[in-house]
């Protein structure tokens, strides 16, 4: 085996301007299709635990669909399919000098609307977490549950769900990915676009290999840092742990 | 009747087909303490819960106040009510569990004005101010910052009954509340409890404190299989028990 | 006249596979480059607009079209019954088919001689639907079939050969004659070119407006020799076609 | 939007023969990336566990990296970056009448070297889930360790993660797709293939997405049945449904 | 010396900075019983596990039948023995513990042959003689193909002591055998030690049953903070206690 030791580290530590547009591509698209997902997930679990049946079957039925199928189809589904049907398409959005073009919107609503299925399943569980005293007690002081579910519920659900939505942001840096078959220039099809042009493509892809464990590492990190300051705070009942994770005081 | 706070009348009330409540019926006026005693699965937590509507009854009517509680009146037949009105009754009943249920993600002060500034509307300045002073009632005007993990189960209930008060209700419903405290902890919360009495509020109050019954019962009412058995003056009770499962219990308890 | 649309943002949005050299293909910089590339820039010139390249598996560029992520396809799309009932396509070069092969294989005059062979294509190309043909050929003379792999882009399938993962490459003959030299002693022309076909720019049905747009730059590049200096530029003389009617 | 419904039935209720061989293809490399996944997964969670650090390092490594990347890279690195750098390429395999090809194998591989990673995880939990005193018990017994884990541990560590492997393998089929980028003819890729001659993309899509739906809920379906025959058997001890588990009788 | 069965001298146990064990010497003679006693924490559950080395000791010996447990002594320095050997010489051990520890996914029967059959290369069928006897003995010889968590705790116990029977151990440990069970429960428990007791198994016990020890034990041994406070015959401890410690857990249990 011959492997360009040189060409490694240059691509590992001075990566082209190329690769490192990638880079923000593939963190732009990850955290987008995060959010999407957090939007959409806490109503779809409000939707999923509704006593209405208007509510909870489309609920349950988009969850169904979205777990049930995989990624890489709904993502060619969403890009392709609608807009072949004349149902959705994507075009480009400017604001200024940024340009969000169509697949990459695509992408970002795909990764989003997928990963919605599954916050909803981790906002469900966090709110069914909770203690039903709590609820019970909010509404024998006379609130509505809008109030209970804001002030009472939901930031106990929240300290509850942390870590599992840190893990799905995990998976979703890695599926993020899977935009690169409807042509978004993320790391991947970054990495694919050199080696066409190269050859390099054990090289490449162990300098792409070495991106993501850094990125997902980090990530990881971060995660170990949340829970060591939730584990503190559950001790000492502490105030700015709390506070910080309640997002919102009364 | 104008001091009649609360009524219910022949109140059924079943979990799956088990009868749970079979015809209760009690008025309590205004200004009374009520005890309940019962059996384990006498059905005495259902009562109290049906009273502030958190649990739903199948026949009967409870009212508080004279408001018609978690249904509508339409040509005779109740109608269940919708949750906007069911919580605004609620504020009219104070309630104090067995488990505190403290909000756990709020200090001690933040409970006690959550729902008052929520549900009253009224500015923090107004409901802190309320807060501290049922705090010092309480004796836990230090720990107004605290958070309810870091209490003692003593120091919850406290604060949970500082809680229920701030909403300055008309009746307030106990269940148990010093089952789930370490011995050394009950007194602490009963002599709060007695001191309501001495003021003049409403309760309701299930426990199985005989000795605490005694003193500050104006009425004990006993439950025995979904049905009051016996309703009178703890004199009476204690002294000429009529029924035979208010002897029993008397005798196991105290 | 421009469609309005087009008018309006002053850009043409071509769809293309952009990794097929030299027809285009992504500089190490990702900048898309190559013969399509450098007629789809001077058609946009001529019009008055910037061209914008959006890069896709060749397998989605019609749906893509169809679906109006872009106004175009300019991705050495050639121009077939089977396409023309969907789209539009406006020629402009002839292109070939070839067979590429590791140096020191055998040549193949046909390709039925690839019988019982691994064979790489791109999913949606010409080479696939041929290589279909050969087999049906190939069954009815009770020969093994051309066993077919098709992988969504070129530098796959192009890497499956260079590592021997397949036998043989069927691809564009401009592709095979770019890597033959590109990267000398790896890949070797199974034969000469075969199938000759006319290639087009792919436009939606009705798109009347933009057709007649691309005609006209078409012609005037032809004209004022651009269109031969970019054929030139890229050794692919043979590619070219007259001027209708010239 | 126009949906060509008479296509739409016709590709759902009699479809291509090339599309029902990429059905069959989708099970294969499923059913197999688990098989090795399952396989990996034991011996790794197992070093993984080891108290010698030259088992304990490697399986975390390999843990980390397989978790760390996203398995479409994984799959590229496999089939073409090994090839690339010599050290590994693929041949077809051919037993009697029934070939393997060389991007078949590889997907299978690389799929279940990423499913090995969770397995070990999932293995690692299991057997820590085992209450103690039965190891306890079992060595006061004088059995050493490989049989205690054979007869004891395993046994019940199966029974706790037989569903969690049931969800792993959902998740399986439907991380099937991706191998499509290395050309191997799943549902996926068949779909992509007869769509760039039909361009019917949205009732392709639409069938491809239905008999992913038929795959996960029959599966689903599999799985909710083993759990209630494992509800059962818990509460009467039933000798049956705990010897089908365990697989093998002492 | 012939007929001391285990001998402990001067073991020593850390958790961690904590000395559990310290300094710990006693001899237990073939066909002897011995009752282990002490307040909680004083090390007694840890000494019954060193004694099949489910714990490691910092110093000292301990030997069962002669071998040295756990440990090989090269040139007088003890380092720690191959697992494998190790698990030979815990089959002259037998353990009973606190919460049974049953094999969950094996019968009754299996439960009692896997090691007979595993260990000792026994075949199925004389494994299953021996553990049908056991089984008799115990009083659950019904309960053969009956699995673990449908058994009453008593039941679950009586099996496990048949489970460690069948390896025909030289000593057998119990570790507060019945505190796990519901006090109807003991009783049966009981029975089934004290005729292993009446047909001469050597054995050491730790339990709180105080009738018992004195009806069963040869000897008692009273440990308070991992060490041996006192050691001899039930009659002398029960009537004349040297050390404070026995005094107050023979008052307190009494
Ligand atoms: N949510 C429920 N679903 C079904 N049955 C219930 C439910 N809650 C209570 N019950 C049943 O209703 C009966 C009365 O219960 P309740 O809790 O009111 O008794 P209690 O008098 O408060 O007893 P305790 O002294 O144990 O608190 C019991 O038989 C109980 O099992
Ligand atoms: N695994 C362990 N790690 C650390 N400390 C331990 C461990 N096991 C036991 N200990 C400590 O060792 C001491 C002795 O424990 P041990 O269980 O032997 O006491 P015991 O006499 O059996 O008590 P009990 O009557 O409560 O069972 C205790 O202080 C205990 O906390
Ligand atoms: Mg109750
Ligand atoms: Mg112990």
């Amino acid at each position: 085996m011959h492997f360009d030791w040189p060409y490694f580290w240059h691509q590992l530590l001075e990566p082209d301007g190329a690769f490192l547009q990638g880079l923000w591509l593939t963190i732009l698209i990850s955290v987008g299709g995060q959010v999407i997902g957090l939007v959409i997930g806490l109503p779809m679990a409000l939707a999923r635990r509704s006593a209405s049946v208007f509510l909870m079957w489309p609920a349950r039925f988009y969850i169904f669909l979205m777990r049930g199928t995989p990624l890489l189809v709904q993502i060619v589904f969403i890009y392709t399919g609608l807009a072949a049907a004349g149902i959705l398409r994507f075009h480009d959005i400017t604001a200024g000098p940024f340009t969000l073009s169509g697949n990459v919107q695509a992408g970002i609503l795909a990764l989003g609307l997928n990963e919605g299925a599954y916050m909803a399943e981790i906002f469900r569980a966090g709110i069914d977490a909770v203690d039903r005293g709590q609820t019970e007690a909010a509404k024998s002081l006379g609130m509505v549950p809008g109030q209970i579910l804001r002030f009472v519920v939901l930031p106990q659900a929240l300290r509850i769900i942390l870590l599992p939505i840190g893990n799905q942001f995990n998976i979703m840096l890695k599926n993020s990915t899977l935009v690169s078959v409807i042509g978004v220039s993320e790391m991947l099809l970054v990495t694919e676009t050199i080696n066409s042009a190269t050859f390099r493509t054990f090289e490449l892809y162990s300098v792409l290999a070495l991106y993501f464990l850094a990125l997902t590492s980090i990530w990881g990190g971060v995660m170990r840092y949340v829970e060591w300051r939730m584990d503190r705070g559950a001790v000492r009942g502490d105030a700015a742990v709390i506070g910080m994770l309640q997002g919102e005081h009364i | 009747m104008a001091d009649v706070l609360v009524q219910a009348e022949r109140v059924e009330k079943f979990f799956g087909p088990n009868k749970i409540l079979d015809g209760v019926s009690f008025t309590v006026t205004r200004g009374e303490t009520v005890v309940l005693i019962g059996s384990s699965g006498s059905g005495k937590t259902t009562l109290l819960r049906c009273i502030n509507h958190l649990e739903k009854i199948e026949a009967g009517r409870i009212t508080v106040n004279g408001f018609l509680i978690g249904y509508r009146d339409r040509r005779g037949v109740l109608i269940e009510d919708r949750e906007r009105n069911i919580a605004r009754q609620r504020r009219d009943v104070g309630m104090v569990f067995q488990r505190f249920n403290l909000f756990a993600n709020l200090s001690v002060l933040d409970n006690i004005i959550l729902a008052p500034m929520r549900v009253r509307g009224e500015s923090r300045e107004v409901a802190t101010g309320r807060a501290m002073r049922l705090l010092a009632r309480v004796g836990l005007a230090e720990k107004a910052r605290s958070f309810p993990a870091s209490l003692s189960g003593g120091q919850q209930q406290r604060v949970a009954i500082a809680r229920a008060l701030a909403m300055e209700p008309a009746v307030m419903l106990f269940d148990e509340p010093t089952s789930a405290l370490d011995p050394e902890m009950v007194g602490e919360v009963l002599a709060v409890m007695r001191g309501l009495a001495q003021d003049g509020m409403t309760m309701m109050i299930v426990t199985h404190e005989m000795g605490f019954a005694r003193q500050v019962a104006d009425r004990i009412i006993v439950m025995d299989r979904g049905r009051i058995v016996e309703d009178g003056p703890p004199e009476r009770l204690f002294n000429a028990p009529a029924h035979a499962k208010t002897r029993a219990l008397l005798a196991a308890r105290h | 006249a421009l469609p309005p649309a087009m008018a309006k943002s002053k850009t043409i949005r071509f769809c293309s596979a952009i990794n097929l050299p030299p027809m285009e293909f992504m500089s190490p910089q990702t900048k898309p480059e190559g013969v399509d590339i450098d007629l789809g820039d001077a058609l946009a010139k001529s019009l008055g607009l910037k061209a914008v390249y959006i890069n896709m598996p060749f397998a989605g560029l019609i749906p893509a079209l169809l679906a109006d992520h872009c106004d175009a396809i300019i991705s050495q799309l050639f121009i077939k019954k089977s396409r023309l009932q969907v789209i539009d396509e406006i020629p402009y070069m002839v292109s070939h088919e070839a067979v590429l092969l590791k140096p020191g294989a055998p040549k193949v005059p046909d390709l039925e001689a690839l019988s019982g062979k691994k064979v790489a294509t791109v999913t949606g190309t010409t080479a696939t639907v041929l290589l279909d043909k050969a087999n049906v050929a190939l069954k009815a003379a009770g020969k093994p079939p051309i066993d077919i792999v098709a992988f969504p882009e070129n530098t796959q399938a192009l890497q499956q050969l260079q590592f021997g993962q397949v036998a043989a490459y069927g691809v564009a003959y401009e592709t095979a004659r770019y890597y033959v030299h590109k990267v000398p002693g790896q890949f070797a022309m199974g034969g000469p070119p075969y199938f000759k076909i006319a290639t087009g720019i792919g436009l939606r049905k009705n798109d009347t407006a933009l057709n007649q747009a691309l005609t006209g730059a078409l012609a005037t590049l032809m004209k004022n020799g651009t269109y031969a200096a970019i054929f030139k530029k890229w050794d692919l003389g043979i590619d070219m076609i007259k001027p209708e009617g010239g």
